[in-house]
């Protein structure tokens, strides 16, 4: 019974509530798909973000009530989505001019692997015969000023998604600046991964453990 | 008199030869020319290069098109579809060739061709596999690859309102790929929902200048794709 | 009193009638700075052809009426102008796309010499401390599909324009297609300049004579 | 919130450092920033290099900055004016240098810049003293120059409309370099006839999207140029 009140890391949501409080008002915002776009229901009241998806739109708002649905008005991710009051639509080479040319503040990413020193890879398995795909992810990673990471700590078979070195091909070499996982955020940097905070339950043993790469504490003054 | 509307689909698609680079435009069903591609397939040029972002969903647009086996080549960013194994399944097999590009440097590719760009430097792909056997180069410390300016002799769009001149507009997120496909094909074609009088289109929000635009035919209710994807069907 | 009648050579206006003779219905077009712009008051009725000008609109009208002037809606020149029905604005980078990526078809300019392989040069007399400017003009000869050239045959000195190699820097190599002065029609072909028409009063040899390169008759078949 | 409106043009130029680079919009006066202008000669910042496809015209606006012997270098596509001496007596005398770029790879260049593009090709220029010590390559049989993307510290520029996103419309020719420069600075400055809520631009006519824009600044009746030019008027 002591141990039902323990709880042991982050859920999905409270992941993505770190990386939201992590997101400074009048920020400029690109989430990928999937676990990146929960960020957007939990940035803190009275800050003013504006996401961009890069098929086409600045000020994109939240999914449509249903039958308001417009085919010709969704996400990168494909789904339907609305758009806000001061939003504006324009074509493909000029969204990529905001990412190429370093105007989009912050894009929360997933990944398959993330390495020590900020390679990341998020595109491909490097599986023979499967259908490669690409999409917009290494126009992002080379273009974003701060490129952050969400995910879950390891596979679901235990192994480690934060590596020395990335085994799957990379979408960028030295990218990503901070990793927000259900154990722990950490910082990339040039001496390496420091860890930033610990989830609760996780100490910063248990936390090197799940990883494949050497952990650093910061030193307090 | 300049007059680029055509009187249908059949009448736009004319000329597409075999052996065609065709660009068309959308991305997922956002803009995607489904009546226009339809028209394509009725029409019989095979051997196709297609350059889109995807490669279509179900058995209709691009995606039968591929299935009929009229498109050697793709050139594209996402392939991957969740509702497709057109693309996919032609691939594990080896009959239709991919050239994988980064969504922006396909975007910017083609926004070169239309411009007369025949090269230029990019950030996106530098020490990933698809940089591999490119052209590397140093700019100010960092490190970027040569990418090439890319033109089609058909491009294929979709738009919300045309004029005689060819000026359009476009919907939301169905502009997408439209606007620089546009610019970057001997022979562009356009399908719209709507033709309007000369003047309709304020001069300050044409999104297409008519000057890159060859043939323009009224769809006025052009499908769904997702519609027709749920519903199961198939093309022809 | 019998040589009143005899007309030697074409005026402006009609060597740009000459010119506006040439430019087919639904041709876009980019007329030069000076005697360039009087082609469009020759464009034979029925056929229709938009003006392109490179500060930003395509579908440039005739000069406004005096009080109807707007500062803000001026050709390359820096003259008013007007815009049609079924004009449309656009920024510099959009504007030069039509001008490089070949979309124009047709592009009048005047010269201050042009060799006989269709070299041109424009913008430059070359002069120690003059400050030189060159516009828009090297983009025009590179990209637009169609270059012709409209200019008196000699200077005002009686030197020839139409020349064997240019003496001024060059604004393009190789890439004027046809010469209307007030002389004569020439052709610039792989072969040399090939005279197409002749000014009333203007033989081939005193022609020649006005001309710093060899000319050539068509043969007819 | 975001809110990029400041107060007055004197707010809107604050910051802009001795030898900086700063890109001024406008062909002739149609787009010039006058009064952004005017507020830099007052504000003091010295040796700049300023990007502008003109020099100005008698002795206001960018003529008069140039006047001032605040900028130190030009780059544009068309120096010599008809209604000023301002440059070409300085570049007689030497004292500020110019360097010549041909206006549409002028445009290229700074949209380039704000594309992350750091280098492509053109055929502008090619084989004329212009492309003299440039990289010459060849594509397809056909030679090209390698040019380079450019960039600011600042862009001054004029519009007709803004929100307090920095969303922007301009009006009619006076567009020409101002959505390029936008892109293409650290600190994008601009001076607008009407400050609008949020949301009364039609998001699908939305010229410069407000990602592009620091500050915008209210100038309800912007002097026009060649009024003050045929009154012979001198700044300050």
């Amino acid at each position: 019974m002591k141990n039902t009140n323990v709880k042991k890391g982050w859920n999905r949501d409270e992941i993505a509530q770190k990386v939201a409080l992590d997101i400074p008002d009048g920020a400029y915002v690109n989430l990928g798909i999937g676990m990146p776009e929960l960020v957007a229901d939990f940035i803190p009241k009275g800050r003013e973000v504006i996401y961009h998806t890069e098929n086409g739109l600045l000020g994109m708002g939240p999914v449509p009530e249903q039958g308001q649905e417009d085919p010709e008005l969704i996400n990168a991710g494909k789904k339907n989505v609305t758009s806000i009051k001061g939003a504006c639509y324009f074509h493909h080479a000029d969204s990529f001019t905001m990412i190429r040319g370093k105007h989009i503040d912050i894009c929360v990413l997933g990944v398959l692997q993330v390495a020590e020193n900020g390679d990341l890879a998020n595109w491909s398995t490097g599986q023979k015969g499967a259908v490669p795909s690409v999409g917009g992810a290494m126009d992002l990673v080379a273009g974003v000023k701060t490129i952050l990471v969400i995910t879950k700590h390891t596979t679901k078979d235990g192994q480690p998604k934060i590596v020395k070195n990335c085994t799957y091909p990379l979408t960028g070499k030295s990218v990503v600046k901070r990793i927000y996982s259900d154990l722990a955020i950490l910082d990339v940097t040039e001496k390496g991964l420091f860890v930033r905070e610990l989830a609760p339950g996780i100490d910063f043993d248990y936390l090197q453990k799940q990883t494949g790469a050497k952990l650093h504490e910061y030193e307090l003054e | 008199m300049i007059n680029k509307i055509v009187k249908s689909t059949e009448d736009a698609v004319k000329g597409i030869f075999d052996g065609a680079v065709v660009m068309i435009g959308g991305f997922g069903e956002a803009g995607s020319p489904i009546e226009l591609i339809h028209a394509l397939i009725d029409q019989g040029a095979k051997n196709l290069t297609v350059i889109s972002n995807n490669t279509g969903s179900g058995h209709v647009g691009l995606a039968a098109l591929i299935e009929q086996k009229r498109v050697s080549k793709m050139i594209c960013s996402f392939p991957r579809t969740s509702n497709s194994t057109v693309f996919p399944d032609l691939y594990a097999k080896g009959e239709i060739e991919l050239e994988l590009v980064p969504q922006g440097t396909l975007a910017e590719r083609i926004r070169a061709g239309g411009a007369g760009i025949p090269a230029f430097y990019t950030p996106t792909s530098v020490h990933t596999p698809l940089a591999e056997g490119k052209e590397n180069r140093v700019f100010n410390h960092q490190t970027y690859v040569l990418e090439y300016g890319i033109k089609a002799d058909f491009s294929l769009v979709k738009c919300k309102a045309a004029d005689r001149y060819g000026n359009l507009i476009y919907n939301k997120t169905a502009r997408n790929f439209g606007p620089v496909m546009c610019t970057a094909a001997e022979i562009t074609i356009v399908q719209t929902s709507r033709v309007v009088e000369l003047g309709k289109i304020d001069p300050e929000n044409v999104v297409t200048p008519g000057i890159f635009v060859s043939r323009v035919v009224e769809v006025s209710n052009p499908v769904h794709e997702s519609k027709l994807v749920f519903e199961n069907r198939t093309y022809p």
